[in-house]
């Protein structure tokens, strides 16, 4: 065992953790001040609901023994052999691997709930999500992490492009369409309530995003410290080209749109973020601010209701991002890594693509089957009345401020 | 003149806004209130206490119009704030003896 | 007696409050509104969506007197709350019955 | 008709709302307001700097009822909000010339 | 020297820090806004006035050469001793040790102050934590961690059931009933002003609470990992149970109740993380969801108004807690620990009950005596006029906001 | 490679980057409702805008190899060499040393943003920042970290008393005079819409503190432990100084006071903390926390309106930590440092007063020639209607809080 890896590791996961209440402000600054605390809720609920799932079953479906290349067994059942030994393959003890990954099936499907916050009902709500990260993200998080199939083919995700935020990007796609628009979208204005919440927010997110991609290393190694820059660098970048666009488009650069930008950069770089270097993470975060911001544009004129962005963001970002790693991936940086088109390897951006195709499509299909299923059974929205009187009191019987 | 002061729901804002507009009503100061009336509260629930909410978010609209135009006025609100559901709100009219436009000391039927 | 309502830009409130205060006047309540009217609002961008924002904060201020002392508050108001460019707001004048002191029961003109 | 307009100190909201209610009245409008009169302020220090604050939080009730009712709301009123310390407050009466229900469109005394 | 290990506390001592400012907006967004200063005041003063107690005798009271195993002597009096070179018998300088055991001893006394919040006098606040340090938290850690009686007797208590929780739950029951409730309690009510503070604030006592827990190793190793694990599973189970019974028993699931409930496993698991497995920790964290709700509801009909539930939360977890580390401790999981009765050693539930009573009832005592004195000299609260304005303008001269 | 050491410099490489965010939102509270985004903004825009000028060539001109002790050369220009290798005479990855100090770069700007908030244009602050780093930041930090003149002369500059505190608030001053008092400053109020928001931001500045004081050792050994310890010991006592001085001068103990002294004891301690030990650090913290108080009263005196007292606190705190340093400083606490005027040497005093001299100097001049270029290019000032309206609504086309 190497403790320096352990302690490196350890804090990583503390870090993704506090991702989560980062993600909850972040997106509860951007609702109707009705709706603030039943936001937040989602993520929180998340930190109970996500982590014993994957303590009973959710961590063996990802990464126990493989099972056809689709799934593990349920050979960890209950944190079975998951101890303080240290994991085969590695250098820190298997249950704080255990933990790092534990911290990834929580924030994922609380990104989703960005998509239909404002009008879903809670109790649905949680049905999907456990639902979601039993048929989803094990599943698609065993193919490209756990030894299935699309790690055999040899795909690059080192901090979870795919897993991650092409995966809740495109569950937040197909939600926002199934669930509907919020009551008056279009015609009544959806201002946010407070982005000094929403700017500490993604101050959270970007320290949180060290462990999420420095961390994935496993290791406290020149790898990790690559993967540290490159990650700060593409947020930055992410940041001013989002507003520099919106100053030139809009004529104002605004707060929202720095976080944003921060966001798209982030979200893009993590695939990459162990395989490519500084330059790199120059175009990925660079050009990321600004696709990102075209297709949160482009929302409005395709009609569906993502309250928060999410597809526009982590949909386009996750696939951008794992996109450019197979263009910018080299050996020089990582030698366990690949090389990207640039560095000579077609077949790894194929593998790429590959990989995009697979998860968009898995993860756009499952997700509906579930949602039409939940929809079916018990309907997914609050009513019209409980809307209009904003969620965070007519499901939870708290209002958000009492100033 | 007259002011006329409508308390209505808080998402009606702008249709009531717009429908002013139309009548040609050049101004209005809205206020957040809250109301107590006939339409129910809420409970909230914050650990182990609970209480009844039954002050309800709403919304005053305060508009100076001469007194000719008053009854068209409260048509018009009604028809833009009304849902037909218990708290739709009232409408109150009372004398307005003055009015002055504080940039160029203009009075009355001027200075609306 | 008479409740003076005076829909003020909010940075003018200071100067209001001393003027009213140099004539004597020994109370007055004060409210947070929102104005709509012939001063222009601004846009606000969020993400993709463009709003016009077409209610500006005023501040109204209320004050009773009697009816012998209003037009000097409309003056003294008037010359405090102007700058001359447009929003500077409005005044309204209405009458007041009766006016209760709640500590001690006095009435009306003793009550202010 | 009339308005009954009491200006009280915060705490009281409820102990005033209860009493118009055990008078039977049906509905209040309610207003978070800065008052300003004889009840002292309190100092405030920011880093260097002190500020003396002489607007305190007050909370208005506005009740319209028909005007047989006014004296008794007002007993009320002074019953419930009465601390007998400065600054609890003023009640202030003014006429009501019309009111509408916005769900019926019922009338005056019918609307209330 | 190990290296690793040292940036493991140093890094877990930040945690721990953070903690405090995570306390004061986790309280203070459940005051009414008049008072929100002055309880997060009361949070932040003991960043400053703690540590310097710390620096000059607390540490030594605590950690200083036993004195008839009730209290350390004055050895280290101003840190004399207390360099730069490793701490005898562990791996990590001296120094780091201390700044470790530095932040335990600010956010004790922090967290009684919840139970007096809204109305005690500034003046008489510092006192009674100056004097509650030196006089119940030194010697209480002293005995349990400075090698003291209960020590010796094997007493286990990995990161400070018995030190913190219960401790400061105990003193919060005799403050919040020698100070008295708050004017109007019972029939006024009494609502949180701004619940995304308070969930902003669990946030940030969860993350920093892995400092807490693991860091309590002093060591990056296996036995750390399982500590930050179970503490992880505790507070999701504790916070998951808190929010379905108040669903049954409410039919509301409130984000107060998943915030609660996270802390109540979190303190539950405190003495318990070094010494239990994760089946172990689900059933701590998840019973102590439900017997702290349940403390909680009681409160309402034994009448005392402790403002933000530290005896509830804190106290009760805190017994549960230490309790349930002499049922489920195992030299498997931590080879330096103990064997609880379900291992084996019922010796070691009793030791705990003797750790709980005589936690309970000298921090109980002394407390009683501390505040009783000060009453009587100098007063504890506010005057009614004040309390009435508000504790924040009339103690500091402040108010929270001006939107 | 030590891996020990590269974990420990990451995580506080991520601790300082959270300072940003933190002072964000310490900053956004200050000031009122209509101006809080921009005011954030300004920090958050240095996270984007900072990070890409230090990556293209302001790490070479600090860090570079020297030129004529005054500035690096282009050697680094584009991260060129900046990789996952050792740095020489280091035992981390060159690319992670390159990235903690980018924390300080973004950092440093934005503490001045202190001085012109609430009235800046933001073009002219991007041109001013994007300037000031260039010609201010890099060669003071190349002066004094980068092995230019003042290493030379064997100045003591741990953490940043001079290229951070002094540097930042010298400039404050300057720009505080350029730029002009805020309408009305003098006669209506300017009062903190929001301390809430600047209490969780000292929480977040302390807490981000560790990293920047310790990690500034680039190893987790015992100087960084001495740093971690002396520097939350100078937090404490500045923190209760300051509040305890107002409490006799003004008769309230205020929490905007406790947060202000707070940092007054951060940053004088910050040059100082990996030379002095733990009685000094009292001293440090204390006396800081009362001359800043005092030099923050003056200022109303003096008559310019630097909005969030930048000169007072880190001006007056960067000065005084920096002399200090040269008299308390001692080999026995770091044997690679120096001994100050107490230890026998007053040499080491003069340089520091030399190094004190030249920073202030130098920082004063280049910051009000370019202040006064941008001033006669394009103005400083947003217009007279846009300040009334807020600078969130006319700059950024944005609202903090719509409750
Ligand atoms: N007598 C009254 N005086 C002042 N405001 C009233 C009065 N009655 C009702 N209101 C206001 O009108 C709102 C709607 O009244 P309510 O009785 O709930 O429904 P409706 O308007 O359908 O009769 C209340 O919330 C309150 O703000
Ligand atoms: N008819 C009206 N009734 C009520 N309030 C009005 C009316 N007209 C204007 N106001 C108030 O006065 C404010 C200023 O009016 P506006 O038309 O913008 O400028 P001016 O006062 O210079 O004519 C408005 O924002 C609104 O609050
Ligand atoms: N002339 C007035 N016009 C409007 N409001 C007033 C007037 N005088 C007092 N008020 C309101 O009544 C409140 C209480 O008045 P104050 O003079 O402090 O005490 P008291 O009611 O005991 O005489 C004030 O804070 C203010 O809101």
């Amino acid at each position: 065992m190497n403790a320096a890896d352990t302690a490196f590791v350890m804090i990583s996961a503390a870090l993704v953790l506090l991702m989560t209440p980062g993600l909850a402000i972040f997106y509860g600054g951007l609702t109707r001040p009705k709706n603030v605390l039943s936001t937040m809720m989602h993520s929180f609920f998340l930190m109970g609901l996500a982590s014993i799932i994957w303590l009973i079953y959710g961590y063996s479906l990802a990464f126990g023994p493989d099972v056809g290349g689709f799934v593990g067994n349920l050979a960890h059942f209950m944190g079975h052999g998951v101890g303080t030994e240290v994991k085969e393959g590695l250098t820190i003890p298997h249950c704080v691997f255990f933990a790092f990954q534990g911290m990834f099936v929580i924030i994922t499907p609380a990104l989703i709930s960005g998509a239909f916050a404002e009008r879903m009902r809670f109790g649905p709500f949680i049905i999907f999500t456990a639902l979601w990260i039993t048929f989803v993200y094990a599943p698609v998080c065993h193919w490209i992490w756990g030894g299935g199939w699309l790690a055999k083919l040899g795909i690059l995700d080192f901090a979870g492009g795919l897993v991650v935020h092409l995966n809740c990007g495109v569950a937040a796609l197909v939600a926002a369409l199934v669930v509907g628009k919020r009551k008056g979208y279009g015609h009544r204005s959806f201002i946010p309530h407070n982005l000094t919440l929403t700017l500490l927010g993604i101050g959270l997110l970007w320290f949180g995003w060290f462990g999420f991609n420095a961390g994935s290393r496993l290791a406290a190694d020149g790898v990790a410290g690559n993967a540290f820059i490159v990650t700060h660098m593409a947020a930055a970048t992410g940041s001013l080209t989002w507003v520099f666009a919106e100053w030139i488009l809009r004529g104002k650069p605004t707060t929202l749109g720095l976080a944003s930008g921060a966001v798209a950069g982030l979200g893009s770089i993590t695939p990459a973020c162990g395989y490519v270097g500084l330059e790199a993470s120059l175009v990925i975060g660079g050009i990321a601010g600004v696709i990102c911001y075209m297709a949160v544009l482009a929302k409005d004129k395709l009609g569906y209701d993502d309250s928060l962005d999410v597809v526009g963001i982590h949909g386009v970002g996750g696939v951008w991002g794992t996109f450019c790693t197979g263009l910018f991936a080299s050996k020089l940086i990582n030698a366990d890594g690949g090389n990207g088109l640039f560095f000579g390897d077609a077949h790894q951006l194929l593998v790429q693509i590959i990989g995009i195709l697979a998860v968009l499509i898995y993860s756009a299909v499952i997700t509906a089957v579930l949602l039409y299923a939940i929809k079916a059974v018990s309907g997914l929205r609050v009513t019209a009345e409980e809307e209009e009187l904003g969620v965070d009191t007519s499901a939870h019987g708290e209002v958000g401020y009492n100033l | 003149m007259n002011k006329i002061e409508a308390i209505i729901k808080p998402f009606k804002l702008d249709d009531v806004k717009e429908a002013l507009h139309s009548l040609g009503v050049q101004g209005m100061t809205v206020t957040e209130v809250k109301g107590f009336g006939r339409q129910k509260g809420h409970k909230e629930i914050y650990r182990g206490a609970e209480y009844l909410v039954d002050f309800l978010p709403k919304i005053k609209v305060e508009v100076v119009v001469k007194t000719s135009l008053v009854n068209q006025v409260i048509e018009k609100i009604i028809a833009a704030a009304r849902t037909g559901s218990i708290g739709d709100g009232k409408i109150f009219v009372t004398p307005v003896e003055t009015v002055v436009r504080i940039r160029t000391g203009e009075r009355d039927e001027d200075a609306l």
